[in-house]
């Protein structure tokens, strides 16, 4: 079954094309990689699934409904979260109060519940706090909870982002750049977790620059270059393309 | 699970400030009234300046228009002061939703001058008799005091347990608005717009409750503010006075409910103390104003991290 | 976290210590309250400055009854709610009058408290109508109602024979109450007086061009200016630079001679304002010692008519108390509402009415001359 | 016709002052990202500065008006700059790490104690420039009237905007305040002193500042230690108004609410003037959220 659907989106900023014509699609349940030298735009891309951009052009589908026009905070609580690329936790917050509140969008307690303190909004408090320190765990930093989120290491405050948009039970997680600024045993351990997180049922969509980790689980890989698709497939075919492999290797003499 | 047991501080400072008054002559009381007022009013500014991060320096304009509701419903209508104190907060409120909605997606400094604006149309209104029934420069003049029980509250002493007994009811229910959903989409807007947005806070929709709230509270203070004068004129509701607030907030340091207190205090006392300064008085302030700042620049109590008590979930085997 | 009881501790007991102040058994204590800071901060400290000279004086001759006048200054800010504050501070240092304060706002946030207290309060500035309408039996003003002066400008304007008149005022209580009044009864004057103009210019702020290019276009053949003398200079100066040459009637918050400074001489030639007779119009001899002593001690005249109406507030107490033999505030209020008459004030004499008002015809009407000198009219 | 004119003028001349003040307060913004509510005393004391020159110093006594003119400036700019150098050091300098709104209280704590010092030293009462020491004379044509005065302040400002927009632009000094405003980490990195950048903008802002003060005492004439508040919100609104932080929208804003000003005390309502003002204000902001030169910030995610 086809997720989500990407389908002939174009974004300029000012006169710049960011994004020309991209189309794809995401299969439920698998791990998508989307690839490309920087100011390909990747991460455009995501701004727009996630709605924080408008595209000028094109569609976006998410489990057959379209999503386009759809704010931000509503199309996280259709079922997509996402990890920024800069990360942007809640520094002020701590640990677990960033995963808490990833929770919002599916909890109802408001304003009365808040001052009254129900009975029920403190059952629904007490559960999610629960939640939260299991998600803690799940990605192996709930010693951390009670810290400042800006006191974590970079590599566990990516995780806390994750944990983070795993809070909102979305369908499709997207991470942009997860393993950024990760040594090499954190990545083979976050490549771990992607797994883990697929097989909870929760499909994933990613930006990475880290060539193994995007050849090691990915399922599918689109390449970008330039804001225009250039490329799709599996690894293998993509380790193959000649085009991408010029984009890769040309760009890099040249202009970066 | 139960609620973390802490002990906090806050209710030692409220039974010693309570056991006060009866050694105090009514001057010094009634600058302790005053400072209560502010704190309920910094109280209820940092709500959206300190959680949630709005520059806001219009926040007198909430309270002029529930002190003018209570004022205008007591001595047209006659309706006993303290039975306007929802009304005086719901007109607020629903000013605040009104004048804020179309431009709560401002940022930062251009929020701050639209509510800066905000104010002054307010005041300005206030000024020029609109509707004929805010008595323009003069003022309203002959509010009730107020009556609890059939007893007339009257001197400052009274007007004390009234003003601190509202303000322990203000920290208990800002308290726990702090602790809970909708304390924590508060910050979270404050820290990232965006990772809110990401965490499927509609952002708009709160800042303009942090804003409702906000205004429901002040102008539930400008009630009782109105009925301790019994005369209201909008001198007591100008730009300066939004100044004092946010200054109160930020001093004490935004985002905590014990450090806005302390702030009122500051802000509020200090210059009754250098009372015998005479015409330096404002001098000295403003450079303890300064010097505070710089030796606190968070604040002279910096916000906590909220705990929770996750003892027993720790315990607890996890494995799946 | 705790420091910061600590803290609040130290200031509570700070409070505590900061009462048990020694009060000295042979004197009287007079309060004294004004704008010390603030927008109208020139006000008060003259107001301060004449009330020292004053108690000097008193104390130089023995004081009263032989106590020594103990003054007690406090800084209402020019702002109700400091003002309450300075209230309440001025009645637990048990003064037995009080002198001001300027603004009638500021003063009616202040009268319950002295009158629940009992003491008596002497307004130098606030003339709002309804201040003694209330008929508190501790409160009493030196300077007239805005009705009172609304009358003498209506009777000017008429003398003067000018039919479409143009007022505008500034928003403050004072001046609007003036403005009012005196729009209500040129409203009900016959002979066909048009009111072509009535609004409000923002106080503190320099370019009143715009207002007075709306002004011109009105056509006025006079225009009554009910604020104070900042706003009423630079009116007549851009006035002037506009060329247009219309009167200009102000009210007595224009009394000052630094109007003539800011409008320029030229400029503000034949400006009509209505006033309490100046110290230097007054035949009797205090006001002459008074203008003398003043500008001995401070190099320059008294600038504020209200600050020499503090000044007459004080005299009065004074006569009051050596009168009376008595501190007792019932006593003083007594004597002050019935057996003060025709008391020699710097202002002309002094009586007040049973609502605390002062009784008699105060205003006069001025005009400056081509030296920029306030002269008398007839 | 003619009075719509004669508005317009009065509007134009009144913008000019509010842009000059405008100028500082969008500098210092900029740079700092810091709303300096002390900007508007620092005027105040521009003013009781020229005050002194001319009546306790008297300097027209010794020197021609047009020389008196310049030296007046000169000391006034060098003194009220002199006085932000020591306000940035002393008050905003430590806290520039901390929150932002932390600065603007010490701002406003600078604010009420430059104003309460002025009052102490020169007493509270109005001061009075001497008059008539530079041209009187009023330009008159085709019934409509416009003061010399004013329009030498128009062409001042006018002067400073136009020069500070080259020195922004065109200098190196400039490039690196550019710098300084979009990163402080960045233009650190690539080799320019923070701090110095800092140090030229509180010299040129304050200095603006002061001969704004300078200039509405020539203007009008009456100068008091609480104008500079009224001031300094309008310039405030005016910077905002234009978009802050950048040059040729204060100039513009500071003109635009200048005639928002004049127009609408001369059609709707005098008394409620600052009223109109600010609605207009709300109107434009909420068509254009970051002022009218001001850019759209794209966040970058």
């Amino acid at each position: 079954m086809i997720l989500l659907a990407v389908q002939r989106i174009t974004k300029t900023f000012g006169g710049l094309v960011a994004v020309n014509n991209v189309s794809f699609e995401v299969e439920s349940g698998s791990i998508v990689g989307l690839i490309g030298p920087n100011g390909a735009g990747k991460t455009t891309v995501f701004n727009i699934i996630t709605g924080i951009y408008r595209p000028d052009k094109g569609e976006i589908v998410f489990n057959g409904q379209s999503i386009t026009l759809k704010k931000s905070h509503e199309i996280v609580k259709q079922g997509i979260a996402r990890t920024f690329q800069t990360i942007r936790l809640f520094s002020q917050l701590s640990v677990l109060e960033n995963v808490l509140s990833g929770f919002h969008c599916r909890t109802k307690s408001w304003v009365f519940g808040a001052i009254f303190r129900f009975p029920w909004e403190r059952r629904e408090e007490r559960q999610k706090v629960e939640e939260a320190m299991k998600l803690l765990h799940f990605v192996g930093i709930e010693r951390y909870y009670n810290l400042p989120a800006s006191s974590l290491s970079y590599g566990n405050q990516r995780l806390l982002e994750i944990a983070r948009a795993l809070a909102t039970s979305p369908q499709l997680l997207i991470l942009d750049e997860p393993a950024g600024g990760m040594n090499e045993k954190e990545s083979a351990e976050l490549i771990e977790l992607i797994r883990r997180i697929r097989d909870r049922g929760i499909t994933v969509l990613l930006i990475e620059h880290d060539m193994n980790v995007v050849m090691d689980i990915c399922e599918k890989v689109v390449v970008l270059e330039y804001g225009s698709k250039i490329a799709e497939g599996t690894p293998e075919e993509i380790k193959r393309n000649p085009r991408v492999i010029e984009a890769y290797l040309g760009t890099d003499g040249e202009e970066r | 699970m139960k609620r973390p047991v802490s002990f906090n501080p806050l209710w030692v400072f409220f039974i010693v400030i309570f056991a006060l008054p009866p050694l105090l002559d009514p001057y010094w009381v009634d600058v302790l009234n005053n400072v209560g007022l502010y704190a309920i009013l910094g109280i209820s500014l940092n709500l959206i300046v300190g959680h949630t991060g709005l520059f806001n320096l219009g926040h007198a304009a909430f309270y002029a228009i529930g002190a003018y509701t209570s004022a205008i419903l007591n001595t047209k209508y006659h309706m006993p002061i303290l039975s306007i104190l929802p009304l005086s907060g719901f007109t607020a409120g629903l000013f605040a939703f009104m004048v804020m909605r179309p431009i709560i997606h401002l940022r930062g400094d251009y929020l701050c001058i639209v509510t800066i604006g905000v104010g002054e149309i307010v005041r300005i209104a206030l000024v020029n008799n609109i509707f004929g029934i805010t008595g323009g420069s003069n003022g309203i003049f002959g509010i009730a005091r107020p009556e609890l029980f059939g007893y007339v509250i009257r001197s400052p002493h009274q007007f004390f347990y009234l003003i601190w007994i509202f303000l322990i009811i203000t920290v208990v229910v800002f308290k726990r608005l702090e602790h809970s959903r909708v304390g924590r989409a508060f910050n979270c807007i404050r820290d990232d717009e965006i990772a809110a947005q990401g965490c499927g806070i509609n952002v708009a929709s709160y800042k303009l409750t942090a804003f409702v709230i906000g205004a429901t509270w002040a102008g539930m203070t400008g009630n009782i503010f109105a009925t301790k004068m019994t005369i209201i004129s909008p001198e007591s509701f100008s730009f300066w006075e939004s100044v004092i607030m946010f200054t109160i907030v930020i001093l004490g340091g935004a985002g905590s409910i014990e450090g806005t207190i302390i702030g009122a205090f500051l802000i509020i006392g200090l210059p009754e103390i250098f009372r015998d300064l005479s015409s330096a008085r404002m001098l000295v302030f403003g450079l303890a104003m300064v010097i505070m700042m710089i030796l606190r620049p968070r604040g002279l109590i910096p916000p906590k991290l909220r705990s929770y008590n996750v003892r027993s979930i720790l315990e607890r085997d996890y494995s799946v | 976290m705790k420091r910061w009881i600590v803290g609040v501790l130290a200031f509570c007991s700070g409070l505590f210590f900061s009462l048990v102040v020694a009060n000295g058994a042979n004197e009287v204590k007079i309060g004294l309250m004004g704008p010390m800071t603030g927008k109208w901060a020139s006000e008060g400290q003259e107001m301060k400055q004449v009330l020292d000279l004053l108690v000097e004086d008193v104390n130089a001759k023995g004081g009263v009854n032989g106590m020594k006048v103990n003054l007690v200054v406090e800084d209402d800010g020019g702002d109700p709610r400091t003002a309450a504050l300075a209230a309440q501070k001025l009645v637990t240092q048990k003064v037995i009058a009080v002198i001001g304060t300027y603004g009638s706002a500021v003063t009616e946030a202040s009268q319950g408290i002295f009158n629940e207290a009992k003491v008596i309060q002497i307004a130098n500035g606030s003339t709002a109508i309804r201040l003694t309408e209330k008929k508190l039996p501790y409160f009493f003003r030196t300077c007239p109602r805005d009705d009172e002066q609304a009358k003498v400008a209506v009777q000017t304007i008429r003398k003067l024979g000018f039919k479409n008149i143009a007022i505008l005022h500034d928003n403050t209580t004072y001046a609007k109450g003036l403005a009012e009044e005196a729009k209500g009864l040129l409203e009900k004057e016959a002979g066909g007086v048009k009111i072509v103009f009535f609004d409000a210019l923002t106080p503190g702020e320099q370019d009143y061009t715009a207002i007075l290019t709306k002004l011109k276009s009105a056509s006025p053949d006079m225009v009554f200016f009910t604020g104070y003398y900042p706003e009423a200079g630079l009116l007549l100066k851009q006035k002037k630079e506009m060329k247009w040459d219309v009167p200009f009637i102000g009210g007595d918050a224009t009394n000052n001679p630094d109007l003539v400074k800011i409008a320029g001489k030229e400029a503000a030639v034949g400006f009509y304002f209505l006033s309490a007779p100046l110290p230097k119009d007054l035949p009797s001899g205090e006001a002459k010692t008074l203008l003398e002593a003043f500008s001995k001690k401070y190099g320059n005249p008294p600038n504020s008519i209200y600050a020499v109406l503090a000044g007459d507030g004080f005299r009065v107490i004074i006569k009051a108390i050596e009168t009376t033999k008595s501190t007792d505030p019932d006593k003083l209020a007594d004597y002050l509402h019935k057996e003060l008459k025709d008391f020699p004030g710097f202002t002309g004499s002094i009586a007040f009415d049973e609502k605390g008002d002062r009784v008699g015809e105060v205003y006069r009407v001025y005009k400056v001359d081509e030296k920029g000198q306030f002269i008398l009219q007839p | 016709m003619e009075n719509f004119l004669q508005q317009l003028l009065n509007g134009l001349s009144l913008g000019g002052i509010y842009a000059l003040i405008a100028l500082g307060y969008t500098m210092v913004y900029g740079v700092l990202k810091l709303i300096n509510f002390a900007h508007g005393d620092l005027f105040t004391i521009g003013a009781y500065v020229g005050f002194t020159l001319l009546v306790s110093v008297g300097i027209t006594d010794s020197v021609d008006p047009m020389a008196a003119l310049i030296i007046m400036g000169a000391t006034v700019m060098l003194f009220v700059a002199t006085l932000g150098v020591g306000l940035e050091r002393a008050a905003y300098r430590p806290l520039r790490h901390s929150p932002r709104l932390s600065a603007v209280v010490s701002a406003l704590g600078a604010s009420i104690f430059f104003q309460n010092a002025v009052m102490l030293i020169y007493g509270a009462r109005f001061h009075v420039y001497p008059q008539g020491l530079f041209t009187k004379s009023t330009l008159s044509l085709f019934g409509l009237y416009l003061p010399l005065v004013k329009v030498f302040v128009l062409m001042v400002s006018l002067v400073v905007m136009t020069l500070l927009y080259f020195f922004i632009q065109k200098t190196l000094t400039g490039a690196a305040i550019r710098a300084v405003a979009i990163d402080h980490n960045a233009a650190r990195l690539v080799g320019i002193n923070v701090d110095k950048v800092v140090t030229i903008v509180f010299v040129v802002g304050p200095a603006l500042g002061g001969l704004a003060g300078l200039m509405v005492g020539l203007l009008y004439g009456q100068i008091t230690f609480t104008m500079g508040w009224l001031y300094g919100l309008k310039a405030f609104t005016a910077a905002i108004l234009g978009g802050i932080g950048n040059i040729p929208g204060a100039m513009l804003g500071g003109i635009i609410l200048g005639i928002i000003e004049s127009m609408a005390s001369a059609y709707l309502s005098i008394a409620w003037k600052d009223a109109v003002t600010f609605v207009v204000l709300i109107l434009i902001l909420t068509i254009r959220p970051t002022g009218i030169l001001g850019e759209r910030i794209a966040e970058k995610v």
